[in-house]
């Protein structure tokens, strides 16, 4: 069983996913992240693979990818630090990125290599969920990989059930309709979107994020799925730290406490 | 028999085009999919469009015989004046053709990406014309040097926010105002300046546009008494010039298109926007095409003096007409546009824009008989690149 | 019946007009005057001008119902659009049309005035299409305020030679003008740019101008089923785009003459240019009309911010309509105009030259009814204008 | 009979006329200038009224009518100071303007005020000479002022006769088609085109003007018309010069010896 579809087995509330960019704010910082986000009690590790153009992304992220570029992060790299973190590290890992990245990767040199190296699970923002069907199911499948598609107030009803049932790792809500990096609070028309999504996909795991930033978003979101994932708050919380494990743990903590 | 150059039900031309989009734009990107072709089919879009083209635009853009530049090319070479359409360029058949789309899909904000800011102007245009909120995008080195155009959406009431990432141009532009659709999913209306993005763009932008080739076909039977040319000269930044020019002729194999991008400063110096020479199979702005990326699939800055041809991408119909070696694409540097711009300022008196200038290069280079009907398509004028032009010629 | 408001055999139009020139410019002006009737009749003639027209210029251009501005000011305003012409006004019809004199008389040497640089930029065009050597006079202080056109004279191989005396305008610019006709006698046509100078340029250049009215007939007809309109406003510096849209409905006097003059910072502020009410009658540039002038008969140096309506006098055919109250004249101070210009840019998305704008004034002060046709002459673009936009307004 | 009249009556041969601008270098300079032309020998003098749009004039005579005008110099106060000269001063003079001048003072007020000031002849080179002759005449003749009309290398033969007829003073030749102030010499083909013109109006009066800057090219000119006329030569030698009188003086020598 992959190691997502185990927490979600084991863990049935408030499971925190967090995210952050590879390569950021030094070339190896992952190697320290990865182990500190652990050991404080995150549930799920989402990799940022740095991208020129993430269209999705707001300030934050976009900003964390541009110095991961600058530092040298690469693919082939990114799949070499993992590996070695995978000797002492068990947490899930999934990678996110865009899909040119994994074009010009070769899509089954990706999915294999990123296999061996130790990911669980990908997010691709702007793969169709028709090509992942048609083109990508079975290879994600041999290589014992999770997907999870995004979700947001837009979505139809049947287009929520479609992204459940292919979202082997967990259907991704979006809060609202935005690139990443927003910080409002959850409003009415969300809760209605929330239990929305949650009477659909009967018992597909999910996650909510972009715009969980502090406990107590966290813990809202909590309540209408298993969990939630936070990205840009954290990597603004690494900004100019410079002990990278006591940041990660001291944000873990104000997450959790 | 399908055509072999048109879109196909999925949004494909071969194996270029589709919409990679992430979900939060699905709504939107299969609202207009669903919808853009039985309304601009039906009557009333029609007789809108049609009308706003003649008497707004100042459609039919003249086809022009050069005299001039036929005996200095030894051919029968005519100009497409697009450059006469109100605003300055082809752009504004596409923008006129969106903001009714726009308005019939109820939409009360409209953004924009903007290179060399005609786009944007004509997009600012359309937006005073019908009363609607409009912002800008524009690369924030395109701002400083196509400055005209930025006072001039400004007049007009538009926005204009600065793109600060990447080589802050048409690109990064255009990331920017995916991420404006992003945050404002339900009232916005994304019009795309060229034949990029997701699916239905593409197609929707060259219907639009093919208003040049449509009225082409019987100027030049006016003119030539037939009612094609042997060849169509156009530049290329995303390609909806081209694709006007093209559309009506692409399944007319006696018509030869060549098409001019943009090679800087040199294709191996490293500052080019020489897709189809540097580029290879990617997504870019949520269409697979040709796209200038390193190995790892990140997307390299482009360089052209011409913002409007400043761009890493290419259109996937382009794409594909290039892969059929259905169009040949002629690379351009900076300095042999100057001179073409300059070459036809004095040979017929027309001040053509930068990225128009690439095309007339092409002129130096091909074969042509005596009695080849070329036809140039002069997509705009050149009154955002005086600056430019003052400089390099010192004026 | 002689027609109340052309000219006569003599050159006049009532008490206006006639030829007031030294000896020197005798020769080439009854040249003309013997030969332009005659020329501009011929069928050769007739088809190399209407061809250039359609296929160079653009023409027709449109007749835009203008939507908005008639919901805001409560009547049918239709804007007759000069702006679309090649290089963006009016002044193009007259340019072509002198170029093709010019050459049947075998000139090889073209000179020209220009205010706002528009008709220095027609001129140099055409002389870049027949290949001819062209000078061109411009006011020092016009050279720097339409900086743009500039550019665009010297890029079409124009020498533009600084006028430096009296107030460096376009009077200034034209004085200059006639003395280098002078002092080239035989190889030289002077393309003047305006219905001014002395007889038969009033006529000829509003006879090259008249193109307007003649397709305002049709357009009106086919948009209105009648085919004259109730009202033409047009702005005025020398008079040639309101002669040109006033032409065909001389003789109609159902049409009613609006002219917006240049009242600079105000009638009383001694910074004016508003001829008709400020003026008297005298000779300026060759012809008998009304003037600004001192007691003493000293020409007085006006003043505008928009460089082509910033002269002293107005052509003899104005002078006339005023005179015969056939025209009504309305001052327009640079501030009401301005703000024209940004209501027009904002209201139906068309960025007016600051002449233009002018005409737009009239809007705001004159009376309508509902039903009232009003067709406004939209005499140029604003490309040239945008910095006098982007600092007035702060962009 | 008019003074003009006289000088050619009494004077066969390099007659010298000199223009300058009234009201310049000084508002009232006219009143020293005109006494030294005379006493130096000068035959005729031409007084420029200074015009804020001189047309046919060259940039030495613009930049004096700009001074003169900025000195205040007006045709109430030109006609005041030549009446004061001539209780002393007998040399034909003639008023040089434009039409538009004449115009605004009243074409009939202004015939009589010169006069009756003691001017002897017009010269306007922008009256066209069917309006002298249809409407203006008359009115010449009445003030016994005298008129010269010009002529120049594109003048039709017939249109010389005619100028000539309606010269009344005398038949200014310009010496070939510019603006006042050019300085070239005489070519030969204008000296075809002298002698055509002389051969054409018999025995009217004539003037060569326009270029005449220095004793050789009066002397030339002298040879193909009772004499020549400078102006731009003269006022350009007044230039920077303190004694006004002994300028005018040096001037005339220079040309006559
Ligand atoms: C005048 C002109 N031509 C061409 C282009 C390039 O666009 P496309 O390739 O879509 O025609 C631009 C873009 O700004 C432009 O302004
Ligand atoms: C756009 C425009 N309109 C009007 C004018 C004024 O000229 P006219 O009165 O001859 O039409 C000018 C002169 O430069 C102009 O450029």
């Amino acid at each position: 069983m992959n190691r997502i579809n185990a927490v979600f087995k084991s863990k049935k509330e408030s499971i925190l996913n967090i995210y952050f960019t590879a390569g950021h704010p030094k070339l190896d910082s992952l190697l320290e992240i990865i182990p500190a986000l652990e050991e404080a009690g995150t549930d799920i590790i989402e990799i940022g693979m740095p991208y020129s153009d993430p269209l999705a992304d707001g300030e934050t992220i976009q900003a964390s990818s541009e110095i991961a570029l600058k530092n040298g992060m690469e693919l082939n790299l990114l799949f070499k630090q993992i590996t070695k973190l995978r000797q002492t590290n068990k947490i899930p890992l999934i990678l996110m990125g865009y899909y040119n990245q994994v074009l010009q990767y070769g899509v089954d040199k990706f999915l294999k290599d990123a296999a061996s190296a130790g990911i669980d699970g990908l997010i691709i923002p702007d793969l169709p969920m028709q090509e992942y069907e048609t083109q990508l199911k079975e290879k994600f499948i041999k290589n014992n990989l999770g997907i999870s598609f995004l979700v947001t107030p837009q979505t139809s009803d049947t287009r929520i059930k479609k992204a459940a049932a292919l979202s082997s790792a967990f259907l991704y809500i979006i809060s609202s309709s935005s690139i990443t990096g927003t910080t409002s609070n959850i409003a009415d028309g969300q809760i209605t979107y929330y239990n929305k999504v949650r009477s659909l996909i009967s018992n597909t795991p999910s996650l909510i994020g972009f715009g969980i930033h502090n406990s107590s978003s966290f813990k809202k979101a909590s309540l209408y799925a298993d969990g939630a994932i936070i990205g840009s708050a954290f990597i603004r919380h690494l900004e100019g730290k410079k002990n990278l494990r006591s940041a990660c743990k001291e944000f873990v903590q104000s997450i959790l406490s | 028999m399908r055509d072999k150059y048109s879109v196909d039900d999925n949004g494909y031309y071969g194996k270029f085009g589709g919409a990679y989009v992430p979900e939060m734009l699905h709504h939107n990107i299969s609202e207009l999919q669903e919808k853009y072709l039985s309304i601009t089919h039906s009557n009333k879009f029609k007789k809108d469009f049609s009308q706003l083209l003649k008497d707004y635009v100042g459609r039919p853009s003249p086809l022009f015989f050069a005299n001039n530049l036929s005996q200095k090319y030894n051919a029968k070479i005519y100009l497409k004046r697009e450059d006469l359409n109100h605003t300055g360029s082809h752009k504004i058949n596409n923008t006129i053709g969106q903001i009714l789309l726009a308005k019939e899909l109820n939409k009360k904000r409209i953004i924009a990406e903007t290179g060399a800011g005609q786009h944007g102007v004509a997009t600012a245009t359309v937006c005073a014309l019908m009363d609607l909120e409009c912002i800008v995008y524009m690369g924030a080195i395109d701002i400083e040097r196509q400055a005209a155009n930025v006072s001039r959406m400004k007049m007009l009431g538009a926005e204009v926010r600065p793109a600060l990432s990447g080589s802050k141009t048409l690109k990064d532009a255009t990331n920017e105002a995916i991420r404006d659709w992003i945050n404002h999913p339900k009232d916005t209306h994304y019009i795309i300046g060229s034949v990029v993005g997701p699916h239905p763009y593409p197609d929707m932008v060259a219907r639009f546009q093919s208003v040049i080739s449509e009225e082409m076909q019987y100027q030049l039977e006016e003119q030539t008494g037939r009612n094609f040319p042997d060849f169509i000269l156009a530049c290329v930044g995303g390609g909806s010039n081209a694709a006007g020019a093209f559309f009506h002729f692409l399944e007319n194999e006696s018509v030869q298109f060549y098409l001019a991008e943009a090679a800087g400063k040199g294709i191996d110096s490293g500052h080019s926007a020489a897709t189809s020479i540097l580029g290879s199979e990617g997504i870019i702005h949520g269409a697979k095409t040709l796209l200038m990326q390193t190995d790892d699939g990140q997307i390299i800055e482009p360089y052209s003096i011409s913002a409007g041809l400043d761009y890493p991408g290419i259109g996937p119909l382009h794409a594909h007409l290039i892969d059929q070696k259905r169009a040949t694409v002629f690379p351009v540097t900076d300095t042999q546009a100057l001179n073409s711009a300059l070459m036809l300022t004095r040979t017929e008196g027309i001040i053509p824009a930068l990225e128009t200038a690439h095309a007339f290069s092409i002129l130096d280079v091909m074969d042509v008989e005596p009695d080849s009907v070329v036809v140039v398509n002069v997509s705009g004028r050149g009154d955002k690149d005086l600056p430019t032009y003052k400089n390099h010629f010192n004026f």
